[in-house]
């Protein structure tokens, strides 16, 4: 995993829900050695304001460009926000941990996301169903029968937004056969409510094993679906955020607590962002 | 173009030094730039005991600044000498271990400790972080107690020491005289400023410790008056620091009075900055028909009717 | 919405006033903004006789910051009273003085002059200018000076006197509580910081004077933890200041404690933003659910766990 | 004179040699109050980059709109450079002290302008112009002469710049019949000199009275000029810059040294930024 510190050409900035944008960014470099779950650091302006470069994660990998999802928050956003194609952008990444792909290659994977935490998770859904389709799935009991009708990992997105703008991207996942279900907080699309909901549900109608289960989301909703995870024997791996600086794990502002009875902190952008449920106190 | 600076008996082969706790141990720095290249690497500031740092969130953004509370969090010397300092050592970077007590012993324990040791250049004694609640700041903000931690510290250990001080304080130069009658080689200016942000939403402060310590830009005026006030009134080695983000920023450290200077957010937002001033900087040098560091280092032009009236 | 706030006996329409020197005697802006619906006009500092002030170059922008090294130019108590103050009256202004002196003499002298005067709400004394060679800062850097200061005037006025506070200072608690000891009703918290500027292709100081004060936006920060932490520590009325360029900005001082603000720089930029912060703080109070202004004050919240480790 | 505070339509902005730009703002308010030698204070970007507002002459005044000449320098003008026509620009003004006309309306009127100085010189070359035109001249010697043949005012432009790109706008002074005159530092266009060597020449040559001498360039120009017209008992009005915070004289932060033994300063902005020579030490 080498990480680059470049100034890369922006080739799609577009809206594509009221304050929200995907900006695609050609890079070899960095889409060569990305994995799903990582994040760039962004320069989003040259000068003061904001001071900071601000960290998007990778929302989608190709061989040669990545593409970022991002929502208009604050100066940063919005500086990005007002970027055209064609213009150059400082960038440093891929930085973080990526999200371990599911051990098995059968039964369902849940991908819960809240808001803009769809924007990791679209990446993931892509390379999982890739490698879904490469590996074949783990023998039936019934062996015997061909390749064909062995029952492949099934993708689930429990999607939750506050209304049906924010609902993005869906389309992209229905096009990998990830099963989609969505809730709003308004009610404006599918049934109202949050993500959780969908979670809790899920885990008592779904038919194979579950492999795995991802979050990314904001904090109350991954330490809602960590309870309602625990004692689950499931891996749950949470994708986090916090305020950060470097980025890449020197100035040790981006802490999570560590589990552990001694007060030990983690780096969420060097340890994480992507982190299984034991590791931290959410 | 020779940059080489010297810090009392600190040799540096060139001025531009990564600051305290904006560059880890070095590893996370080590892919993006060449650790040899730097004048020198400070490192994030250790303690006797591991330390496990403030509760989150510990940065800010403010108006061109950055408060931070990390806290110190930090290895702890043993595993510093056995896991991290191995690596600098590798990579050939003139090391500066930035060192921080709660106590006189504590401090007196740091050097003994680091006198034994091979592979590094100096120390820097903190006395200056407000993001503690024992030691640090407590021990910056008076003459007598700098200069006894100095006095400490010069006791154990034949290693050339720079004194990192506060500029929370109401009279630098006189803080400065104590660190250098204690037996500094020379001092390091400025570490942050005590500061504090509210988020208006919710009421709460954007620290979890409330008040933290300001880096950055915003404060370079009041790092580079300090340097000038430092320089003008005793003649000792200072590096300069506080919101270098260019290399005119860091040229303004050297014409107040500075032999070198570190870098410390301006690193976290671009990781090659160092590298980069080093080279404007023999450029400027050039353009300004100077033929060394030395010659630079306060050399500022006043009117001498305008002095007068300072 | 009900905006007065109290700050001791000084009773305010509104909690927004307009710093010293960046108002001059109130009629350049009058023509932008109608000065009856200030909380409070504080003048330009007023001494004893007219002064000159510095050479020019006296301003300089740093990154969010602004220093100036003014050097208190006034035309003087006599002409104050007589060519100043008739007009800003008129204006049904809420107008306070801010009075500086070289020496204990003068700050008595100027009390006694404005007790004996009507029209005026309050007087501001200035132990703060970093930007003048006697007097100013001097006074306000010790707590004993400071008393003095606030003693002598409080001896000679019935008035209520706020004391405006440098944040030059090691301990700024300290210097606030010898204030109030010495007599002031309130506090103004904070004037500029000391800093300066290098031009590096001329390599001369930015400022004739070189040093100079800073504010704007990248002061606010050390501002904002002034307030809280004399508010914290001692019950008194302040007046906070420093860098407030917006609605937000304002409400970091009332959350951090203070019950009113007063704008400097950020008036310089944008003339009516005192009038747009009065219009966006009551919309504030409303969303959040607070009737007024005094139950805004210091209503910071944080978690007991964290409060601990402060 | 009522100075307004408004945000105005950019109509223009558009380079008219290298890093100098030419911009027309729509706002009948000011321009409707302006006066050539005036000049307007802009915020060129919301936020912090720039913090202060940047002071720029008025070039043109027309009924309903102004025109600013301005150089590239750093990030304030930088920011102004990439406003686009139909965007917003907050200004303040019209603010300071105008230039005052000629007394007399014949003879000769020299105006001497170095580098970006030439900015409000337009303007006020176009005011004395249309005086000129309005008023008759006065009477000659030679009484009893119709209209047509008095002599009317002359204005002559003497004009340096550091080099051939740098000089601007001529073809708009020769329009109001201004006799142009330039000069530039590096030879390459006109002759080789400073703006003050015309002026020494056209004190020399010039056949009417001289009536008034405008000048507006950096400080040494300014001083020289001061030194040329000593004692010469011609009007001399000199158009001072000096960096400035409010712009409307509350700050006290843009002082130039009054004349007179005892130190005073006067506010270039309120005071000025039009000085007569006898007001001010340069
Ligand atoms: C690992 C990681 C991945 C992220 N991925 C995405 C993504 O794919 N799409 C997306 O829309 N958002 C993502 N975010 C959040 C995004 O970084 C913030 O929305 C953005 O930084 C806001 O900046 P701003 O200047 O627009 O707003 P501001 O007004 O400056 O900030 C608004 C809030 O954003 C957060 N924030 C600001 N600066 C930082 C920073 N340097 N580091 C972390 N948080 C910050 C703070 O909570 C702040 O209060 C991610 C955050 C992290 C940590
Ligand atoms: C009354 C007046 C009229 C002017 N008219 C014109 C004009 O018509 N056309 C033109 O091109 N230029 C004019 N100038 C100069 C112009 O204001 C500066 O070039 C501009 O402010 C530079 O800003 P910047 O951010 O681009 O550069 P910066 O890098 O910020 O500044 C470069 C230099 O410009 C000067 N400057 C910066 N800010 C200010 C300020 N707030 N007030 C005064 N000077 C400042 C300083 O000397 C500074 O060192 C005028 C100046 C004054 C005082
Ligand atoms: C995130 C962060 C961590 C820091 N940690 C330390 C530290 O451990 N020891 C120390 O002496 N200074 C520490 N500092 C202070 C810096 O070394 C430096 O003195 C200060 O930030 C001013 O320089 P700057 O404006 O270039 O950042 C830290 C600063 C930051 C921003
Ligand atoms: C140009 C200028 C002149 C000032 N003059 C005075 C003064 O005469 N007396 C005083 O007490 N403070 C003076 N101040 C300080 C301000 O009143 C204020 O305390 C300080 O600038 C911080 O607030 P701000 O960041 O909103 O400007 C001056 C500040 C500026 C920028
Ligand atoms: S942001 Fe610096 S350590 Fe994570
Ligand atoms: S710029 Fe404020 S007085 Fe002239």
């Amino acid at each position: 995993m080498v990480m680059q510190l470049s100034r890369c050409p922006i080739s799609k900035n577009q809206v594509i829900a009221p304050g929200y944008f995907l900006m695609e960014i050609e890079s070899p470099e960095i889409a060569g050695e990305a994995e799903p779950g990582q994040f760039v650091m962004i320069k989003t302006r040259d000068g003061l304001e904001p001071l900071l470069r601000r960290p998007l994660s990778l929302h989608r990998i190709s061989s040669t460009s990545i593409e970022l999802l991002y929502q208009v928050i604050g100066k940063g956003t919005q500086s990005l926000s007002r970027t055209r194609p064609g213009e150059f952008l400082d960038l440093l990444g891929p930085l973080g941990k990526p999200f371990p792909l599911p051990k098995s290659n059968s039964g369902s994977t849940l991908l819960v996301a809240g808001g803009m935490g769809i924007a990791p998770i679209l990446a993931l859904a892509e390379k999982i169903a890739k490698r879904s389709k490469v590996l074949p799935a783990p023998r039936l009991r019934q062996a015997g029968k061909g390749q064909r009708s062995r029952a492949p990992l099934k993708i689930h997105l429990l999607y939750g937004a506050k209304n049906k703008a924010n609902l993005v991207r869906i389309k992209e996942f229905q096009k990998l056969g990830v099963e989609v279900k969505t809730v709003t907080e308004d009610g404006s699309a599918g049934r109202k409510g949050l993500a959780t909901n969908l979670l809790r549900e899920s885990l008592v109608s779904s038919p194979g094993q579950i492999s795995a289960v991802y979050a990314c989301g904001p904090r109350p909703m991954l330490k809602s679906v960590a309870r309602i995870m625990k004692n689950k024997k499931i891996p749950l791996y949470l994708s986090l955020e916090e305020m950060m600086a470097c980025g890449m794990g020197a100035c040790l502002g981006c802490s999570v607590r560590a589990k552990g009875k001694e007060i030990h902190y983690l780096r969420v952008c060097q340890d994480g962002p992507v982190f299984e449920t034991g590791e931290i106190v959410l | 173009m020779n940059l080489k600076t010297k810090i009392g008996k600190l040799v540096l082969q060139n001025p531009i030094l990564v600051a305290s706790g904006c560059f880890g141990y070095g590893e996370e720095y080590a892919p993006l730039l060449d650790l040899s290249r730097l004048g020198g690497v400070v490192t994030k500031g250790i303690s006797l005991k591991p330390r496990p740092g403030n509760s989150p969130p510990r940065l800010a953004e403010t108006p061109a600044g950055l408060l931070n509370s990390i806290g110190l969090e930090n290895v702890g010397v043993d595993r510093f000498v056995e896991d991290k300092l191995p690596f600098l050592r590798k990579q050939k970077a003139c090391v500066i271990v930035n060192i921080f007590g709660e106590s006189l012993g504590e401090y007196r324990k740091l050097a003994e400790i680091f006198n034994d040791i091979d592979g590094i250049a100096g120390l820097e004694i903190n006395i200056s972080c407000p993001n503690v609640e024992r030691g640090g700041l407590e021990f910056g903000l008076k003459p007598d107690s700098t200069r006894k931690v100095l006095e400490t510290v010069r006791g154990k250990t034949s290693l050339p020491i720079l004194a990192k001080l506060s500029p929370n304080v109401t009279d630098i130069v006189e803080i400065a005289r104590a660190a250098m009658t204690g037996g500094a080689d020379g001092l390091t200016l400025i570490n942050t400023l005590k500061g504090m942000a509210i988020d208006v939403n919710t009421r709460r402060p954007k620290l979890a410790r409330v008040i933290g310590g300001l880096s950055g830009p915003a404060i370079r005026p009041v790092a580079v008056r300090m340097v000038y006030e430092v320089a003008r009134k005793l003649s000792v080695p200072i590096i300069g620091a506080g919101g270098i983000d260019s290399t005119e920023a860091a040229l303004e450290f050297f014409i107040a009075g500075a032999r070198a200077v570190q870098i410390g957010t301006g690193l976290l937002i671009d990781p090659r900055l160092p590298l980069t001033i080093g080279r404007e900087l023999a450029g400027y040098l050039d353009n300004q028909g100077l033929k060394d560091i030395e010659s630079l280092v306060g050399n500022m032009l006043i009117e001498k009717s305008k002095r007068r009236k300072e």
